[in-house]
């Protein structure tokens, strides 16, 4: 691939141009595959003979956490490129994942707790997965806090690009640290690539299209977000340009 | 049409219920925000031009 | 710098310095806990290490906004800036200031704290091994969100929210040698992972730190 | 030994507000930075000062000589007049300071905690700190505010004495200092042209 190419995206009016004919594209897929996956996974699904018809939650549970994850992790890179080579969309783009990433935090923790209510006789367990997830989601808290405290665009981006990096490191560090205080209720991963026996056929191809479906709607919504957050930030500009002018 | 829950129709449908909407809103925000946004840039942008 | 670490010293020990807050605060925490939780000893010998390394991070975290703002309000940080001492040495020896004023004196006083909450005897040591490990993290972590909220205007409650998800390793850890010590089970593995953080962080973080400050001076 | 500056483009909140400054200081020199409220002294003062990165141009400045004294005076109240200053010798690697204690008067007050002076005398030793550092360079943001005439002038003498061993001072001030010898900057004539609102392309500002 060219590099510079790419890089072309970085420029803020060639990423609206871009975002402008992409997102309708991205919108309609996130729509079509989201509807789709949960439609076939919640009404043409049998229910598991252990966990009943609870295991429907499966389709927004697992791909939620899966975003939420992701989400962190675009972040982290977005935060990179802005460090190493400032380019402005790239940390327009981390702040407008934010929330999405934190939307998904909530929505993992919400199912997981709904789930766990009759699985395990209580809505909330000190699982270390749940653990995690709370953790993600107060790391999530904390960087939108700075963000949105921060008057200076250029300081709250450097600023918190570097509380993702220490950030990422703590909470890789705060998983293992949960792990180890608590063995733990949840089952073992059952939705990586390579362990797919682990779920049975009739749940796991509704699964990939819901995944799919949270992927989509993911972009969708960090397109139009960053999207968003540059013409912000191009206002800001203007009328702080206007009032040195004055 | 509806599939039997059986006992954990409550569950399933809370979690769906809560997860669709959490979503919804998020779009919703996000839609509402970047109109605005829009709107409110082309204002500035068009204040700026006439001004210089 | 240790012009720099015995000014802070006595800052903190001159009146208005805030030496003892912190400590005043750890008991005050561990008084309150049998009133909310009842008097029965077994239960307050269960819950005492935790307790305690719990009012320690909370007594850590009421004092960090002080390691920062009070230089910054006054311009020194600006001087200190541009002195001959990098930024990574200032970041490191406030954060050791921080320490020596705070997490030093929590550590002595948690034995005495300890006999309040009826800690179980083979838990003293494992306590105060662990707070002695333990708080040097907890205060370079706190200097890296001081550093990060100096600039703001009511930065306290943002610090709390940046710098307490960073503290849950190290209270895990922490607590988990407290616990196992006071229970009789092996401490070694937590007690490496302790150590472990409170090297790395002593180690990486100043470097952020460092960086964020300079972004905040500009 | 002097401090360079050219075609310094610097910028307040992202937006460039004085470009193309450019001047030289030699030893002995004095250089006034003038110009209205809101131009951008401080900001040109702190770029000098390396708190923040210029966004063009060059600062050629010998390392460690320079000494930079903001609108703060980074003064310890409960600390004494003598422990502020022997705290920023000792940060410079130098000992004494008795000399700043001389020259600015603040011998009687040397026991007395800095919050127990009055906004002129601390100004004072915020001044007398800049004699502790041993550096040629001064760079001095509005050195002379809430001083007396009687102060003003033994700031006066402080500078001319530096001048003289070969230092050097770069002040920005709208008021007199008592320095007639000082060359002037106008840094008004170096303020930023507002960059077209149509350049979309580049960065935001």
């Amino acid at each position: 691939m060219n590099l510079n190419a790419f890089w072309e995206y970085a420029n803020p009016k060639k990423f609206i141009q871009t975002a402008d004919w992409l997102l309708p594209w991205f919108a309609g897929l996130a729509a079509v595959t989201l509807v789709s996956g949960l439609i076939w996974g919640f009404f043409f699904t049998p229910a598991d003979y252990r966990q009943g018809s609870t295991v429907k939650i499966i389709y927004l549970h697992v791909p939620s956490a899966l975003m939420a994850i992701n989400a962190w992790l675009m972040m982290l890179v977005t935060s990179l490129i802005w460090i190493v080579r400032r380019h402005h969309v790239s940390a327009l783009a981390a702040r407008a994942a934010a929330p999405v990433g934190m939307v998904m935090t909530l929505i993992a923790l919400v199912t997981g707790a709904i789930w766990g209510q009759p699985m395990w006789g209580t809505w909330w367990a000190w699982d270390p997965r749940l653990t995690s997830f709370l953790i993600l989601f107060l790391f999530y808290l904390g960087y939108i806090a700075l963000w949105e405290a921060i008057e200076n665009d250029d300081t709250a981006a450097d600023l918190t690009s570097i509380l993702c990096l220490v950030g990422s490191v703590f909470a890789l560090l705060s998983r293992y640290a949960v792990n180890f205080w608590n063995q733990g209720l949840h089952q073992g991963a059952s939705l990586s690539l390579d362990k797919e026996e682990n779920v049975a056929d009739v749940f796991w191809y509704p699964l990939l299209v819901c995944m799919a479906g949270f992927v989509f709607l993911f972009i969708a919504l960090v397109l139009m977000r960053t999207r968003t957050e540059i013409r912000a930030r191009r206002m800001r500009a203007l009328l702080a340009r206007e009032r040195m002018g004055a | 049409m509806m599939p039997d829950l059986g006992k954990y129709a409550e569950a399933v449908l809370s979690s769906y219920a809560v997860s669709i909407l959490m979503i919804v809103v998020l779009v919703m925000l996000s839609v509402r925000r970047s109109n605005r946004v829009k709107k409110e840039l082309q204002e500035v942008e068009s204040k700026v031009k006439s001004n210089g | 710098m240790i012009a720099l670490l015995l000014r802070d010293i006595r800052l903190a020990m001159r009146a208005g310095g805030g030496f003892g807050l912190g400590l005043s605060f750890f008991l005050i925490v561990v008084v309150l806990v049998p009133f909310g939780v009842g008097p029965q000893s077994a239960l307050l010998t269960v819950i005492a290490p935790g307790v305690l390394w719990l009012g320690a991070l909370l007594a850590c975290l009421l004092s960090l906004d002080r390691i920062l703002a009070l230089d910054w309000e006054d311009g020194s940080l600006d001087l200190l800036a541009t002195s001959p001492v990098p930024m990574e040495g200032i970041v490191s020896v406030k954060a050791l200031a921080h320490w020596l004023t705070t997490g030093l004196p929590l550590v002595a006083a948690a034995p005495v704290l300890g006999l309040l909450l009826n800690l179980s005897e083979a838990g003293y040591k494992w306590l105060i091994i662990s707070l002695f490990l333990g708080t040097p993290a907890l205060s370079v972590i706190g200097t890296f969100g001081a550093a990060l909220t100096v600039g703001l205007k009511r930065g306290g409650l943002l610090l709390s929210l940046l710098v307490l998800p960073l503290y849950v390793p190290t209270l895990i850890f922490g607590a988990e040698v407290a616990r196992r010590g006071a229970e009789g089970f092996d401490v070694t593995t937590p007690l490496l992972m302790l150590a472990g953080i409170t090297c790395g962080t002593i180690a990486l973080l100043p470097f952020a730190s460092a960086a964020v400050l300079r972004v905040n001076l500009r | 030994m002097m401090l360079q500056v050219s075609d310094l483009t610097i910028a307040r909140g992202g937006i460039p507000v004085l470009e193309g400054v450019r001047f030289t200081l030699t030893q002995g020199q004095a250089l006034v930075v003038r110009g209205p409220n809101g131009i951008g002294k401080t900001t040109l003062l702190r770029t000098i000062a390396g708190l923040q990165p210029p966004i063009s141009g060059q600062i050629d400045v010998p390392p460690e000589s320079l000494v930079y004294a903001g609108h703060a005076d980074g003064i310890k109240a409960t600390l004494t007049v003598a422990e502020n200053l022997s705290f920023w010798a000792q940060v410079f690697g130098k000992k004494d300071y008795s000399q700043a204690i001389e020259a600015f008067k603040l011998g009687s007050l040397s026991t007395r905690p800095a919050g127990a002076l009055s906004a002129g005398q601390k100004r004072r030793l915020g001044l007398a700190r800049l004699l502790v550092t041993g550096r040629a360079i001064w760079v001095l943001d509005e050195p002379t505010v809430s001083l007396d005439t009687e102060a003003v002038a033994m700031f006066a003498h402080a500078v001319r004495a530096h001048l003289a061993t070969g230092g050097m001072a770069l002040m920005a001030t709208h008021i007199d200092l008592g320095l007639n010898e000082a060359q002037m900057l106008d840094v008004g004539a170096f303020k930023a042209k507002p960059l077209s609102n149509s350049d979309f392309d580049g960065a935001f500002l």
